[in-house]
């Protein structure tokens, strides 16, 4: 039921643009349908929760805690990006930047990359997940280079051309996966609630190779390290929602889809070491990004590069394996979404009234933006991981488990990150906040009360995480954790 | 009741013959050198003199020198309450080092701030180089106090002359710590080889230098308080480790003993320090300070003496 | 009632939480007469609210009984006193070394997170109880890596040496009122976290472990002091004299650690209840002092003790108060700092007649000839700060033409200086309090002797003040029909009005930059032009060798990691198969 | 028949892996595109399912027919159609992907699956197309070629329902679609389709 109503919900917001001229009621029905699908994705959650997994159309669809947390980043940041599009695509297209037609372009390929979003995570089909993954590759290309010049156009060939290799390695991946199930129920063998509970494949060796293959390839579109290049460029091209989205959502439905696989391959019996896949390329995520934080000219940049390093950060929970550390993964993906839309979307803010991305162009928005400057404090210490955000808990539950697991080095490796990241992002958005140079007088800018409501309501969506991190929140993820850990 | 009326009286008489003995340590100096010099009891007409006097004052001098000399002669007076003098016993209950080492902080201290109060260069010199001195001569106090706490496993000086009264034979580092605690009265004292306390000449004063915007009443009261100060030092010196004598009973012919045993003493020490302000010449700032390495090192020596020996 | 809420409620934790709260009053009053300066530029309400958040996670950090609240109210503690500091943002200097203080201190987050995770490992737990309850059968080794996390954890929020760097460039930035706080309070929490976790959990920490403490107290009192000395920003001047009274307590942190293994309980608990002494009472004066500093600020927008002089003038009161916070940092009787001061040189003499091994007598004994020496200097330091800034003549206009101080302050400042004079006055009767505790704490079965002689310090005070009363009595009656002159000071001829003939800040410390110079890397500089001018520096020597290396590697590393990103797509590319065929011989080989 | 059409791949594709012009190129991917098409309808034929028919007739119709008009068109808008200075120049290319492939058929000696070593002889030159190469439009075809790789694996291994596999070939479509679509905005922006001028965004 549901399943049908988020459908016709989807036709309708994908064809809207492409029927009505009025870019204003477009953007209407995209707020208007992005709270319907919040308050699916609200009813969806209540029926798991009673029911514990969900499953629709022969199975084609499967929901469980883990899907739910997916929905709940998809469709909060959803509703969030979705508002403030509405007045940023109104402001480009009144300055010129885009024509009318661009404007109900971005409505088209949003909506539809929602849609594949929220079908990836729905979705029980492994190849489906896939289809999903690259059918967000081909809308969010040309999201990229909406804005048709140089650099957006470079970035978005290179995130086609890079992610579109990482896929189709992935692809391989799942082939070489399913074929070593081969022996099982043909018509099951796609379905990843079976392959979660089956017996073992025919060959482990297989499962091996092709597990490596779905990391390295998925891995791409997750945007680990070393496979992350395309990242930096893409999302400091994309216009400030799009990188929003990316950044905050697809990045990480991109690992939730290597996890799924995950799942199947660790029940294997020797193949649970497959897990420091995940901590080496976590910790390389790590290292690479959190020490190019350290020096970056171009504000969106270093946000991408944090996204990264987050990245980074919950591939290592989720490799270390113990409840503690996945717990803190998931934790962390659900605080990172928000926190890095709410910087994304106030780097939007900031970019449109300076024109600029350079760092260097930027001093003392407190007196100019004062609004935006505090929304940019607050997601830095968001992303920094400042109590009592639930970021602290999450990096934190991280450095636990890594202690109690008796990896020290990585302990002492992640501290330092972390430390670099912390080091990189203060550096940055102090000197753009408060810094002022002598002799020039700031005045406050009008256009800083502009699309403000969406950063409050991110924060606002912070804070309610905040109050109910010991409750319902943690009773989801837990039940997660366990679909993981088992 | 008596034994606290005779502390009393013994430490009343120190005051009193504070300025004698200063003079009698200009005599000596004064005979060394071989000239006549002046009466012994000259610094007490020299105090009075000072007494009557008016007082001449720089327009730029705070509440330091309002209450400074004040608070210092007190200080000292009341520093010489502190210490036996020719009896002791292990009764008392006063008498503790830490608060005697510290109280003359307090002298230091407004002695230093003087300097500075009156915006005049040599006040100035005085009290950087003063502190300097005190700040080098700072861990001598500590040998002090270590070295008497290993020896008697007290602080209290009382009690530490009743303990040390009967040694007779005193060991290596026993001499060795008093040598530097020598060093450090020398230095506290502004005596020769840190300063000279004779000269107004500019490159060689640094207690005078402080002092220099002082007169009358004022003047009376620092000086007085450096006689006593002077004094109170050369009473921790004998007391603490050369108290042979002291008298450790209330009998009559103990006090006498023990007040002819410390009048020689001090008599002694007085002699001592004539004799090297007459054979020493006052030596640079920065060389008098490689002193206080030596002497470092000679505490450190003495005091693992005690415990490798 | 406090345990109610899941806090703590031990003596140790309500001990600071009085310092804390004894400290904040004075500050509060006095803060609302500061702001007012601000008013033109920045947000008062902003500071206003920092500060209650920063005092409140203070209290929170102290009360705390679970690790993870701990660490919560650590860093809620750390970030608003990072605001804080940062409040004169429009000053340049003041944002870098705000961004120095909250990157050090994030150091010191972390290794107190990894520390709370080992104790999670090891106990299972993060309640306060629990692990009190379990550490006491911590290996050796468990301990040594608790105890190590836990002195670079806390001692970079100390500022011990080599982490002090943050000290004294944070200090100066923050508003004074902050500073206060910050000096005054913030490091006692850290001085709180660390005697948690080694007196009350650990307990029995190895020998080396006190060693280690011992030796980096008395580096850092006797490093930053003579660092402090050379400067003249007065308030770079008391941050640096902060990290040296923090070296003084780590001492006797690390003397009481020493003797508990040696199980002289007894000492140790003297050792204790030094430290903790000291810690009351370098926040009252250390307060007291910032307050004052931030005065001077106020009044003369300059923290420059060179460009002061002769402020008694004109502010009477807050010289006094001054003086008082003076003497107190000297040690002078019968101010507060004396008596923690006598505390410290008595545990330090005591012990070496106690302990029986050698080379650790030599090792206390040398330490305390280092402590001896950095009171000496402190002395210094203190009376160059006081004398150069407050007494004297103006020596530049700024100190001229001051604004006068609002009551407020004045208040603040009074009842700090009133409470320097009561708790050294009364400083045996917290003694005897605190040595009570800590025999309880150490489980000693004697009882506990006086450390101090409670009559005595009152006799002497008492004395010394009938005796100044009655020779000013005296001095009165003198001085009734005798004139007093009143004069320019006699300057050999010269003009005597000019200021300049004074000695300046920097020529008070001359001959200590003579000899501890290299110490500090003091470089003098005399060039002639029209007149001969005289440039100095100091740098710390640690930031030099220690920082400066380190943050060249990590450029040098990020330089070659920034090159990973070259821009050709090629390139990219090929990371992708590289990497899949590492990670395939990986899995295949490996795993 | 399939193992003729195999090796009709096998050399089309080592002919790719040296050639400059970018015509000649595209010529031979629709070779080879025909052929992995020829083999699914023969497959088909052989067992009679109806996927290999749809995997073979979606094959030719998008690679052979439509992909090479997309390809097309954006060729006609440039001015310098060949590849003019190589990473790789073709001789090493060509010794290159020969050692490549001996290396991966060495690895899979094993097995006796054709489709799997032709289908891994594939990604590698579709690899080294890319990575060597600096024309878009290179990299594209490199892509489509890894693209082709993929089917052949596809019908080694597995049966999948028929809409995923519609699924699968239609976004390979869409994707030689967008990159067309980008090919031509690259062309109109940057007056050349060189790679080398994409090295704006760096650090």
């Amino acid at each position: 039921m549901y399943i049908i109503l988020l459908g016709i919900l989807f036709l309708l917001m994908i064809i809207t643009p492409l029927i009505f001229k009025n870019i204003k009621a477009t953007g209407l029905v995209t707020i208007l349908g992005s709270l319907f699908i919040l308050s699916i994705t609200i009813k969806i959650i209540m029926l798991v929760s009673r029911f514990h997994s969900l499953s629709f159309f022969n199975e084609f669809f499967y929901i469980d805690s883990l899907t739910l947390l997916q929905l709940l980043i998809i469709s909060s940041i959803n509703i969030i990006v979705s508002i403030y599009s509405y007045k940023y695509i109104q402001g480009e297209i009144v300055e010129k930047k885009i024509s009318l037609k661009r404007g109900r372009l971005y409505y088209f390929l949003f909506n539809f990359f929602v849609f594949f979003m929220i079908f990836i995570a729905l979705t029980n089909n492994i190849v489906a997940m896939w289809i999903g993954l690259e059918g967000t590759t081909l809308t969010t290309a040309f999201l990229i280079g909406f804005n048709i010049n140089k650099e957006s156009l470079e970035s978005a060939w290179k995130y086609v051309i890079i992610c579109s290799i990482g896929i189709g390695i992935g692809f391989i991946g799942i082939l070489i996966f399913v074929n070593g199930y081969s022996s099982g129920d043909p018509a099951q063998i796609l379905k990843w609630s079976h392959l979660a509970k089956s017996s073992t494949p025919q060959s482990t060796y297989a499962i091996k190779i092709a597990f490596t293959l779905i990391f390295v390839g998925l891995g791409t579109k997750a945007g680990l390290a070393p496979m992350h290049t395309w990242l930096p460029d893409a999302h400091s091209e994309a216009p400030s929602p799009v990188s929003a989205m990316m950044s905050g959502v697809l990045l990480n439905l991109a690992l939730y889809v290597i996890l799924r696989f995950y799942i199947i391959t660790k029940h294997i019996p020797g193949l649970s070491n497959t897990r420091w896949l995940f901590i080496i390329f976590g910790c390389l995520s790590l290292l690479i990004s959190s020490f190019s934080i350290l020096r970056q000219l171009n504000y969106k940049r270093l946000l991408a590069f944090s996204s990264v390093e987050n990245l980074g950060i919950i591939a290592l929970g989720l490799g270390i394996g113990s409840k503690i550390t996945v717990f803190g993964a998931l934790l962390h993906s659900l605080i990172h979404a928000l926190g890095k839309s709410l910087l994304f979307l106030t780097a939007g803010n900031i970019l449109s009234a300076y024109k600029t991305k350079r760092i260097d162009k930027i001093n003392a928005l407190i007196k100019t933006m004062p609004i935006n400057a505090v929304f940019l404090i607050l997601g830095m210490l968001v992303i920094v991981g400042a109590p009592p955000f639930p970021s602290f808990f999450s990096e934190y539950s991280i450095i636990v488990g890594t202690v109690q697991s008796g990896n020290y080095i990585i302990t002492a490796l992640y501290s330092l990150c972390l430390l670099l990241v912390f080091a990189g992002f203060l550096k940055v958005f102090i000197k753009i906040v408060f810094n002022a140079e002598p002799g020039v007088t700031y005045e406050k800018l009008e256009i800083d009360k502009e699309n403000t409501l969406p950063l409050s309501l991110c924060f606002i969506l912070i804070i309610v995480m905040i109050l109910f991190m010991n409750g319902y929140l943690s009773s989801m993820i837990n039940n997660a954790v366990s679909i993981i850990c088992n | 009741m008596q034994y606290n009326l005779f502390y009393v009286m013994q430490s009343i008489l120190i005051l009193v013959l504070s300025p004698l003995f200063m003079g009698i340590l200009k005599k000596m100096k004064a005979t060394l050198r071989g000239y006549k010099g002046a009466s012994i009891i000259q610094p007490y007409y020299d105090l009075n003199k000072l007494l009557k006097k008016g007082r001449v004052v720089s327009n730029r001098s705070s509440f330091i020198t309002t209450i400074g000399p004040i608070v210092m002669l007190a200080t000292s007076i009341t520093t010489v309450f502190f210490v036996p003098v020719i009896f002791t016993t292990m009764q008392n209950t006063i008498g503790n080092l830490f608060i005697l080492i510290f109280a003359f902080a307090i002298i230091k201290i407004f002695t230093v701030l003087i300097g500075l109060d009156s915006s005049s260069t040599f006040g100035g010199m005085g009290s950087s180089r003063e502190s300097f001195i005190s700040m080098m001569a700072e861990p001598l106090t500590l040998f002090l106090l270590t070295f008497l706490y290993i020896e008697t496993k007290d602080f209290n000086l009382f009690h530490i002359s009743f303990i040390n009264s009967n040694i007779t034979h005193y060991d290596m580092a026993h001499i060795i710590v008093m040598v530097t605690f020598i060093i450090s009265i020398l230095a506290e004292n502004a005596r020769i080889p840190f300063d000279n306390p004779e000269t107004h000449l500019e490159l060689t004063m640094m207690h005078e230098a402080m002092i220099l915007d002082l007169s009358g009443s004022d003047l009376f009261y620092v000086e007085l308080s450096s006689y006593i100060k002077l004094i109170v030092y050369l009473v921790i010196l004998i007391n603490g480790f050369i108290p042979i004598g002291i008298a450790t009973t209330f009998t009559f012919s103990a006090l006498l003993i023990g007040f002819l045993a410390f009048v020689f003493k001090l008599l002694f020490c007085l002699l001592g320090i004539a004799v090297i302000e007459t054979t020493i010449a006052k030596s640079k700032l920065f060389r008098s300070a490689e002193l206080f390495p030596a002497t470092i090192s000679l505490g450190i020596i003495a005091i693992t003496l005690i415990y490798i020996l | 009632m406090l345990s109610l809420f899941g806090f703590q409620n031990d003596w140790l934790s309500i001990y600071f939480v009085l310092i804390v709260i004894l400290i904040f009053i004075p500050v509060a009053i006095y803060t609302k007469g500061y702001i007012i300066e601000y008013k033109k530029h920045y947000s008062i309400k902003y500071m206003l609210l920092l500060i209650i958040l920063f005092v409140a996670s203070m209290i929170g950090v102290i009360l705390a009984e679970n690790g993870m609240v701990f660490l919560v109210f650590w860093e809620i503690m750390s970030s608003s006193s990072f605001f804080l500091v940062i409040y004169e943002y429009l000053h340049k200097e003041n944002l870098k070394s705000g961004i120095f203080y909250f990157i050090m201190t994030h150091i010191s987050g972390l290794f107190l997170m990894v520390m709370f995770a080992f104790l999670f490992k090891y106990t299972g737990s993060f309640d306060f109880k629990e692990i009190a309850r379990l550490s006491m059968n911590f290996s050796p080794e468990q301990k040594y890596i608790v105890f190590v996390l836990a002195l670079f954890g806390f001692g970079a929020k100390m500022g011990i040496v080599p982490l002090h760097a943050w000290l004294p460039k944070a200090h100066p930035a923050a508003p004074s009122n902050v500073s206060a706080l910050m000096s005054g309070v913030m490091l006692k929490v850290a001085i709180y976290g660390f005697i948690r976790i080694s007196f009350v959990f650990l307990i029995n920490t190895p020998l080396y472990c006190g060693v280690i403490v011992l030796i980096i107290g008395t580096i850092t009192a006797i490093f930053s002091i003579l660092n402090g000395l050379l400067q003249n920003n007065i308030k770079k001047l008391l941050a640096y004299s902060s990290a040296e009274n923090i070296g003084l307590i780590f001492a006797a942190l690390g003397l009481s650690m020493i003797l508990i293994n040696y199980n002289l309980k007894l000492l140790a608990a003297l050792a204790l209840t030094a430290a903790l002494l000291h810690s009351l009472n370098h926040a009252i004066f250390k307060s007291l002092l910032f307050l004052n500093a931030g005065s001077v600020l106020y009044a003369t927008g300059t923290k420059n003790m060179d460009e002061l002089g002769g402020l008694n003038k004109k502010m009477q009161f807050t010289s006094i108060c001054t003086f008082i916070g003076t003497c107190a940092i000297s040690a002078v009787p019968p101010f507060n700092g004396f008596a923690s001061e006598v505390l410290i040189l008595r545990s330090f003499i005591e012990s070496i007649t106690m302990v029986h091994n050698v080379w650790i007598i030599i090792l206390i004994f040398s330490c305390g000839i280092l402590v001896a020496l950095t009171s000496g200097a402190a002395f210094y330091a203190t009376v160059k700060s006081f004398g150069i800034t407050f007494l004297g003549k103006p020596r530049t206009e700024k100190a001229q033409y001051v604004k006068p101080i609002p009551l407020s302050m004045n208040i603040g400042q009074g009842i700090l200086a009133l409470l320097t004079i009561v708790t050294g006055v009364f400083s045996p009767f917290i003694i005897k309090k605190l040595s009570y505790y800590t025999n309880n704490l150490l489980n000693t079965s004697e009882n506990p002797p006086s450390f101090i002689n409670e009559t005595e310090i009152i006799v002497f005070t008492l004395m010394l003040i009938i005796i100044t009363l009655i020779i000013y009595m005296l001095n009165k009656l003198n001085s009734r029909n005798k004139n007093t002159e009143i004069n320019d000071t006699w300057a050999c001829g010269y003009h005597s009005d000019q200021p300049y003939i004074q000695y300046s800040g920097s020529g008070f410390s001359e001959p200590a930059a003579k000899v501890f110079g290299p110490l500090t890397n003091y470089r003098k500089k005399v060039s002639y032009k029209e007149t001969i001018y005289i440039s100095e520096k100091t740098s710390d020597i640690i930031e030099d060798h220690l920082y400066k290396p380190i943050l060249k590697v990590v450029d040098f590393l990020t330089t070659k990691i920034l090159s990973i990103h070259y821009g050709k797509i090629q390139l990219y590319l090929s990371y992708i198969f590289i990497s899949l065929i590492l990670a395939l011989i990986l899995v295949l080989k490996f795993l | 028949m399939i193992e003729d059409l195999l090796a009709v791949i096998l050399i089309s594709s080592i002919f790719m892996s040296g050639v400059r012009r970018v015509k000649l190129v595209t010529r031979v991917f629709i070779f080879q595109s025909l052929a992995i098409g020829l083999i699914a309808l023969k497959l088909g034929l052989d067992t009679g399912k109806m996927d290999y028919y749809i995997l073979g007739l979606l094959t030719i119709v998008t690679k052979v027919i439509i992909i090479p008009i997309i390809i097309n068109k954006s060729l006609n808008q440039l001015k310098v159609n060949r590849e003019m200075d190589l990473i790789v120049n073709g001789f090493i290319s060509y010794i290159l992907t020969g050692i490549f492939i001996m290396i991966s058929f060495g690895i899979l000696s094993s097995s006796h699956d054709n489709y799997i070593k032709t289908g891994i002889a594939l990604f590698i030159i579709g690899v080294l197309l890319m990575v060597a190469r600096k024309k878009a439009i290179t990299q594209m075809i490199g892509f489509l070629t890894f693209e082709n790789g993929i089917v052949l694996f596809e019908i080694s291994l597995t049966k999948m329902s028929l809409v995923i596999e519609a699924g699968i070939v239609f976004e390979g479509l869409l994707l030689a679609l967008v990159m067309g679509i980008m090919i031509f905005h690259i062309n109109k922006t940057f007056d050349s389709i060189n790679t080398d001028f994409f090295e704006n965004l760096k650090e």
